[in-house]
């Protein structure tokens, strides 16, 4: 019965994709809690401060040498954060829209974690495609996903009852449906490149190609400010902007309800560095070291390989964030609309002339 | 209260304001008839005063206060005036008025009209004694020295009392 | 005089919006790579952090409002009340003495407060009380760490506000006002 | 402002105004030849006046409208100039261009200095031309309040005048910033007890005389007076004598800096703190026009408010304190139900459900000429419905000539128009209890009066089947009442009072009531609606509109035309 159950090949795909799941999850919210970590450390040394170097359990700093370094790396902080926002008092001011208010949370932290389903994080381990769906149409179904993520911000906004956060919705509306725009086009480039949209085909092409990075600076670049845009980060977080919406479409939200947004924001930060990983920096691939491993040691340094660059690009985000004023929301648009959108066109026109030239 | 006035004079003022078309422009006569029988105008007086012009008080203790001549307390035998305008200024008054005072153990920095406890001497500023080409100029009861020295205060300590 | 700065026409380069954004990057980094190898600002002004060591202010440090009181020990608020009409966040609230209240505890002042509470939950520490105090009687003093467990507690009244707010040696107006008046004593002035 | 009663007869078309021609601040303007004095008798119009109709504030401080004018503050020194004119001739002297020539005033021997003129007591001439911003007039200003200043103890921080003071306002339009004298003030009596409710801080006056003129002119008690000369100069009372007339509070007003102060509301609280509301004095049917101060739902002090109609400008001392009471903690503040604390929901539908059901005839209404006149058109139309007798309470007392009337009750009119008393108010009191003692009366419905005092003792009102008092503060009636109803001071309200010569005026609301009282108009309507007797509207404006149309008295006078001044009817 269980060899049978083994040797079926669905009931493998089924527990092999449980597995991933479970695993990718794990990763993604681990890494979400740190990334919060790391973003406020980073911030901290930028600012020439210590950031968080408090938080402790029991008997940790007993440890000599490792327990007082931990604590001054701030390691457990975010298990500190998240018991704090459990703890904290689930409000509902009594002027809200009940059901809208309680479902937007949720509508944005869901896509933020579904996009992840269908990146190539890493070869190949034991066999299996380190991708939980393997998708033909893998751009396709982010960028359909992604485009979700700004309902629960728009819902947040406009459920509140109250200026602040309907303002921010707004504007996160007007701003997601702005770039959304910039960010598809600057990829259409990128399949003319490879002829495939399933990314791990992608993977593969820049694994024997090259980085498409250096075939399409400029659809990076558009990409890399639509990323910013889309997840609401410096120098364009309107939709929050403390200093004029006291927070925006959250500002009425607390507790767990909050962090769900806060999650969303950072999940997304995520899935965005690992997008642009796949799409522009070879997934897992090195220049040297592109072959799909055939042992286990190599499928692993190959998640490795991958979650190291996108690491690095989720500092860039959070260094970004320290160096540049908000936008203003008119500039904001003209960027997205006069800049960036004829810049992705021109950018696919010349690619599909060049790439015609070259066949020929 | 200890506060009468005699007859005599009393028939002497009701006279007197009769001789003015408002009674209340006796109200000076009256003061002046007063201070030389008591030495001074009194509250007292001034209330008695009132109620013979059919005044108030308080316009009679306006007068009272108004004018230098008029005292509220009674004064020494020996009343020392001393200038305290311009040339008698300059020429020294306020050298003679202290002179006077630590030599009757009076308070040389104190404002106003000053008495010895005796009752024998009495020290104060005056404005001009209309004798400035004399400076400094003391009005002693109702002799006036001129270029007054501290021999002739002194003359006048002795003399009086 | 007004300068009129010309604006240098930016090139193509410039205008492309990335040679400030490197720029930036590049000054951000500096500042990060300096604290990871150590060389943190708190660390390099003072002796450590915050709540172990406690943070030196420097001289013009603007803490919490409290009163003062003159050399003489009394009480130098005379319950003018512009303090409390000019907080910006209301948080100071005065009850003056009324027609039967406790004269003032210094000579000639007449007046001093019955109760002078401020909140220092609400106080934003702007200064503007002691800016508009004409008795010098309320200062923004060097205390910044103000704690407590309830809204209540937050509320200081005259008594703590003058216990904390400790002695204040400036002119002493009344004082002088009254010297001044015994000694041309020709007028009586009602003191004490 | 027009506040003629429409019923009054239609005034003549008032005789022309014969008009000056002068100049001001190089303005062309006609101003009257006479104006009324303090006294209302036309006079010479002033320089001061002239300027005040061209729009320019001349700073004054020994000068009031309603006093003689004195002159001795200096304050209103302006440049001036007249048409100059040719001695041997006697005809202007004319410019090259054909105008008059202007002399501008100057003094004699040193033509190069202006010589200014008090503004207050100079009259002007045709031809006149007043400059009251020129840099002259300023430096005169400026060296007049200097020499004011010279004495003054700047003692604002502890001054109960402060934020109303004419030498603060001066000194920040026309002052220097610094002083210039160095040498020791003269120091003069401070906190001189005046007169039971006068505090006198001497070193403050500025010796405009202005409570000297008041107390002899005015009130006829000749009480104060300046004693002492030169820089000793100093307001005072004969010693030993207190400055003690019903006017004396005026002075506080009067006094232009802060060397009279009120005892009452001295240290109380800053007057900018003070939320000021058109209110209308409660003590006697003069119905003096005040002005309310009011801080956090605490009244503070009374004022009088200008209304030459009425009162002037001044007001008695004895209406002026009485507002303690408003504050007091003894106030009734819950609906009580048999002494038992219940809403008023509950007590209005109990007592509607009473009186409802009550034989017409078997109830009685004693209604206070201290409500409102809206107030008492509900009682009487609540008295119409149940067929119940009414009347309101009399209060006399003895009137004396400045304002004080004999009718201490401030709305008596208001009741006999609305009908609640007849000619005479008082006379159904003993038919009511001669009813309550012959038990054909059982309920009585009483507002705001104690009528254990008016004849209907304790022992009567324990015979009722039904007691129900509406009062500010508990008294011997509402101890004895079935319901308690917590009602509402004047200063808690909006409403009208009907004066005792017939003026209509309205007052508005300055605090809060006190715990759960509310205004009587408010629950009158729920008890009318109650018993059936119809909706009325629920606002004074509207009640006042109402009433206005149903009663003859009232026939053309609105809420909003009203005014600040009031109307008058026919009473």
């Amino acid at each position: 019965m269980l060899d049978q159950l083994i040797s079926d090949p669905t009931a493998q795909f089924v527990a092999f994709s449980t597995l991933k799941i479970l695993v990718v999850f794990g990763v993604l919210m681990t890494f979400v809690a740190y990334a919060v970590l790391v973003e406020r450390k980073v911030s901290a040394f930028i600012q020439d401060r210590v950031g968080p170097n408090r938080a402790v359990p029991p008997l940790v700093l007993k440890i000599p040498v490792l327990g007082k370094l931990l604590q001054s790396m701030g390691i457990f902080q975010p298990m500190a954060d998240g018991v704090k926002f459990f703890l904290k008092e689930d409000f509902t001011p009594s002027y809200v829209r009940k059901v809208y208010f309680w479902i937007a949370p949720a509508i944005t932290v869901i896509p933020a974690l579904m996009t992840i389903a269908v990146i190539p994080f890493g070869s190949k381990l034991g066999g299996q495609p380190m991708v939980i769906a393997d998708l033909n149409v893998g751009i396709l179904y982010t960028f359909g996903i992604v485009s979700l993520g700004v309902y629960g911000i728009v819902l947040a906004g406009w459920s509140s009852n109250s200026k602040y956060p309907f303002l921010g919705g707004i504007r996160s509306s007007a701003q997601m449906i702005s770039y959304e725009l910039a960010m598809g086009m600057s990829v259409v480039s990128l399949f003319l490149v490879t002829g495939d949209l399933n990314l791990s085909h992608i993977v593969e092409f820049q694994a024997n190609h090259g980085w498409l990075i250096l075939y399409q600076p400029v659809a990076f670049v558009i990409f890399l400010v639509s990323a910013f845009a889309e997840t609401n980060r410096l120098p364009f977080d309107l939709p929050e902007s403390e200093s004029e919406l006291v927070g925006g479409y959250h500002t009425e939200y607390s507790s767990m309800k909050f962090a769900l947004f806060f999650m969303g924001e950072y999940a997304n930060m995520i899935a965005s560095a690992a997008m642009m990983v796949t799409l522009f920096f070879g997934g897992w691939s090195l220049p040297f070291f592109s072959e799909p491993a055939g042992t286990l040691l190599g499928g692993l340094f190959h998640i490795g390989i991958f979650l190291a660059k996108m690491i690095a690009l989720v500092i860039v985000f959070i260094w970004v964030r320290w160096m540049l004023p908000r936008f203003r929301y008119d500039q904001l648009m003209d960027l997205g609309w006069r800049r960036f959108i004829p810049l992705a066109l021109a950018n696919i026109v010349v690619t599909a002339l060049v790439l015609a030239a070259l066949n020929h | 209260m200890g506060f009468s006035i005699p007859a005599g004079l009393e028939a002497e003022l009701d006279a007197l304001a009769t001789r003015y078309p408002q009674k209340r422009s006796a109200s000076l006569m009256f003061l002046h008839a007063l201070q030389e029988h008591f030495g001074c105008v009194s509250n007292e007086a001034v209330e008695w005063t009132a109620s013979k012009l059919g005044l108030q008080p308080i316009n009679v203790l306006e007068l009272v206060t108004f004018y230098p001549m008029f005292r509220q307390e009674k004064l020494g035998r020996t009343q020392v005036k001393v200038c305290r305008t311009l040339s008698c200024a300059m020429a020294g008054s306020a050298e003679i008025r202290s002179h006077f005072c630590t030599k009757l153990g009076l308070d040389a920095h104190r404002h106003g009209a000053q008495t010895t406890p005796d009752g024998k001497f009495t020290v104060e500023f005056v404005e001009c004694l209309a004798d400035c080409g004399n400076a400094p100029v003391v009005m002693v009861n109702d002799d006036l020295i001129g270029k007054c020295s501290a021999a002739d205060c002194d003359r006048v300590l002795s003399k009086g009392g | 005089m007004t300068k009129v700065v010309d604006r240098k026409p930016l090139t193509f380069y410039e205008r492309t919006y990335l040679p400030t954004l490197l720029e930036g990057l590049k000054v951000t980094a500096r500042h990060f790579m300096r604290s990871v190898k150590g060389g943190n600002a708190a660390l390099a002004t003072g002796d450590g952090y915050y709540p172990e060591v406690p943070w030196k202010v420097s001289e013009g440090y603007r803490g919490a409002p409290y009163l003062v009181k003159d050399q003489e020990g009394n009480t130098k608020c005379v319950s003018c009340q512009l303090c409390e009409f000019v907080c910006p966040p209301k948080a100071i609230r005065i009850t003056p003495p009324g027609p039967e209240g406790v004269p003032a505890d210094r000579p000639n002042a007449e007046k001093m407060p019955r109760e002078f509470e401020i909140n220092m939950l609400r106080c934003i520490f702007c200064g503007l009380c002691q800016e508009v105090c004409p008795e010098e009687a309320i200062f923004l003093q060097q205390h910044y760490s103000l704690t407590g467990l309830t809204r209540e507690e937050m509320v200081y009244d005259k008594e703590r506000l003058l216990q904390l707010g400790g002695v204040h040696a400036g002119i002493q107006k009344w004082k002088h006002k009254l010297e001044e008046a015994r000694e041309q004593e020709s007028f009586p002035v009602k003191a004490d | 402002m027009s506040n003629a009663a429409p019923n009054a007869p239609a005034p003549t078309a008032p005789p022309p105004v014969e008009t000056l021609r002068i100049k001001v601040d190089g303005r062309d303007i006609d101003v009257p030849k006479t104006m009324p004095d303090w006294q209302g008798r036309p006079q010479p119009t002033t320089m001061l006046q002239a300027c005040h109709l061209a729009g320019h504030e001349v700073p004054h401080y020994c000068y009031h409208p309603k006093l003689p004018v004195a002159g001795n503050c200096r304050m209103c020194l302006v440049e001036f100039g007249t048409p100059a004119m040719d001695m041997a001739t006697r005809k202007p002297i004319l410019n090259e261009d054909g105008s008059v020539k202007i002399a501008r005033s100057v003094l004699p021997y040193e033509p190069q200095t202006p010589r200014g003129a008090i503004a207050c007591a100079t009259p002007i001439s045709p031809g006149m031309e007043i400059y009251p911003s020129s840099p002259a007039t300023k430096q005169m200003r400026e060296s007049v309040l200097e020499s004011l200043l010279i004495n003054h103890p700047l003692d604002c921080p502890i001054c109960d005048q402060a934020g109303e003071c004419k030498l603060q306002e001066s000194s920040v339009q026309h002052g220097q910033g610094a002083s210039r004298f160095v040498e020791a003030k003269v120091h003069k009596p401070k906190a001189v007890d005046l007169g039971p409710r006068i505090v006198l801080d001497d070193e403050r006056c500025v010796l405009c005389t202005r409570c000297v003129r008041f107390t002899k002119d005015i009130v006829g008690d000749d009480a104060l007076g300046i004693v002492n000369r030169g820089s000793y100069n100093t307001i005072s009372a004969f010693p030993g004598k207190a400055f003690d007339n019903n006017y004396t509070l005026n002075t506080v007003d009067l006094c232009p800096v802060g060397a009279l102060t009120s005892k009452d509301f001295r240290f109380k609280m800053r007057v900018w703190f003070l939320k000021e509301t058109r209110g209308i004095c409660t003590s006697c049917a003069t119905g003096c026009n005040i002005t309310i101060g009011s801080r956090e739902e605490t009244v503070h002090r009374y004022e009088p408010r200008e209304n030459d109609a009425v009162n002037g400008t001044w007001m008695c001392d004895s209406g002026r304190l009485n507002y303690r009471w408003i504050g007091r903690a003894d106030r009734l503040r819950d609906v009580t139900a048999g002494g038992a604390k219940t809403t008023w929901k509950a007590a209005i539908d109990a007592i509607a459900g009473k009186l409802a059901s009550a034989p017409a005839g078997s109830v009685a209404i004693v209604a206070s000429a201290r409500q409102t006149t809206e107030e008492l058109y509900l009682v009487k139309k609540l008295a119409t419905r149940l067929g119940a007798p009414t009347d309101s309470v009399p209060r006399e007392g003895e009137a004396d000539k400045l304002l004080v009337s004999a009718d201490r009750n401030p709305n008596s009119n208001g009741a006999r128009l609305t009908g609640i008393s007849y000619t005479e108010a008082g006379i159904q009191l003993p038919r009511i209890a001669d009813g309550i003692r012959n038990g054909t009366i059982r309920s009585l419905v009483v507002f705001g009066e104690d009528v254990t005092q008016h004849g209907i003792g304790a022992d009567l009102l324990a015979k009722l089947e039904l007691l129900v008092a509406s009062d500010i503060l508990p008294n011997a009636t509402t101890a004895a009442a079935h319901h308690v109803l917590p009602g509402c001071a004047a200063a808690e309200k909006r409403g009208t009072f009907v004066n005792a010569k017939g003026r209509v005026q309205r007052f508005l609301k300055a605090v809060e009531p006190k715990g759960d009282a509310r205004p009587e108009a408010e629950f009158l309507l729920e008890l009318l609606a109650g018993v059936g007797a119809g909706q009325f509207p629920a606002t004074a404006e509207g009640l006042f509109n109402r009433m206005a149309g149903e009663i003859p008295a009232f026939a053309g006078v609105e809420w909003a035309r009203l005014g600040d001044a009031g109307a008058n009817v026919a009473v």
